[in-house]
């Protein structure tokens, strides 16, 4: 897994390639929780490039997500894959993100 | 395979770095079992949490163990997970539900969408041995494994 | 890893189906290890080929037998592949000039050039241990390994 | 690994797909040598879609070849990907066999 970090007008952009599993995840719980110790918001998750993630990984943007929440912050995930996306809704958490650009009828299958 | 049956066995430290390999191994078995793409990418997750919790909860985070993952292919696509960790206590394994959202206890629910039997064995007397067991369906493309 | 050194061993039968599987423990290792992709490749096949002579040599095609592969992450990239198979000669072993142009002979010099080393273990009694292994060079990238 | 057989205009095309391995190549090898013993010719093998080849598969080739040769007849391996033309290379039959559109400079790496 790599994350890579950008700005994008006052927007923190975190672009994430690979697997996103117990190995990984605690490198992307540090850069995620980073930015929302500094309450930053919006910050936009990339997942155009996952290609797995775990419980580990939901457990991580859950956390995120609920940090967030604390100070009204905005996070938006975009450009998650159908294998990833489906992972999403089998956890019931396709409606508690901000998803976007995905095709959410991989929920209804 | 003549007689013998199908197998195959892997040992890896429990160490989150082989995950990968646990899972690679996992997916190679699904092929060589003829499952369809779909299906292997669940049991691949299935078997990848429930190493992760081997990790996790029998070892404790510490990573200079081992765990044995036993691949046998018969008329169901069947996991035996070893480790010689701590002692699970089977009645107090379970997810929490779903629509309670917070992090965790996401992984056993996707252990038991993937697998049919989810039985750790009494007889072991250290540590743990779970037997994971996928029954093959008329077809593993048309079983609809998800909730 | 702590005190224990980084090693996973896989043990499936000698059925060229499984070969698939040892590529992908390979390629997986070989990531693990840090290893850039065209080395990948090159011990991947080396591998490949090694395991496939086992079970033509060792096993005179007998699918039933089990073959045992372990990696050995260290300063090199280890590979132990053991059988109990026949004894092979290893004076024996080599392959044939690649200007001869008929089937066969290539295999030795696929495993030659991905591995610094390739030795057998005189010390084991039945069956065969194949050594192998490829040292950390500066970069694996830089390394030409190609004839 | 799959093997597909067409016909066009007399030529016989063999497209393979997925790995060639000592698994794969006898399968590989029935259908090459049952279109040698009935000296057809020529033979286009379209290796586009193959991800892998060991030395199994190479020494399928070479059989090949060889059969053709005694009859006069013409292999033609067509699409070679630069992985697996390594291995023709490597193995110098590069020169040996008709090879139509791969890059021919991955033999001088
Ligand atoms: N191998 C195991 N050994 C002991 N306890 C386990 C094991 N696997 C799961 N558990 C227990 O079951 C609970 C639910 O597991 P899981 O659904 O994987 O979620 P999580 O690990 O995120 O809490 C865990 O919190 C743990 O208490
Ligand atoms: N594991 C082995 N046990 C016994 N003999 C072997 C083994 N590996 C290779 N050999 C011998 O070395 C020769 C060269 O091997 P190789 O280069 O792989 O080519 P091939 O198997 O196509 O002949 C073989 O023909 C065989 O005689």
């Amino acid at each position: 897994m790599k994350i890579e970090i950008a700005d994008s007008k006052g927007m923190k952009i975190l672009s994430i390639s690979g697997d996103i599993d117990m190995h990984t995840s605690p490198d992307l719980r540090r850069e995620l929780m980073g930015l929302v110790h500094k309450k930053m918001t919006p910050i936009l998750v990339d997942f155009g490039s996952v290609t797995y993630i775990d419980s580990s990984g939901i457990a991580t943007f859950v956390e995120g997500l609920k940090g967030m929440m604390a100070y009204g912050g905005k996070l938006k995930l975009v450009g998650i894959p159908p294998k990833v996306m489906e992972i999403f809704c089998f956890a019931k958490l396709d409606r508690v993100f901000e998803i976007h650009g995905s095709e959410e009828d991989v929920c209804n299958r | 395979m003549g007689g013998m049956k199908d197998s195959a066995v892997i040992a890896v430290p429990s160490n989150p770095k082989y995950l990968s390999l646990i899972r690679a191994v996992t997916a190679t078995m699904g092929e060589i079992y003829g499952m369809a793409g779909p299906v292997i990418e669940d049991v691949k997750l299935a078997v990848d949490e429930a190493c992760s919790n081997v990790m996790k909860y029998a070892y404790r985070g510490d990573t200079s163990k081992r765990i044995i993952i036993r691949f046998v292919l018969k008329k169901g696509f069947e996991v035996i997970i070893e480790d010689n960790g701590i002692k699970a206590q089977p009645e107090l394994i379970e997810g929490r539900s779903l629509s309670d959202v917070r992090p965790g206890g996401l992984g056993i629910h996707l252990i038991k969408r993937a697998f049919d039997v989810f039985a750790f064995d009494e007889k072991k007397k250290r540590g743990n041995r779970l037997r994971l067991i996928r029954h093959r369906g008329e077809s593993d493309e048309d079983r609809d494994s998800r909730q």
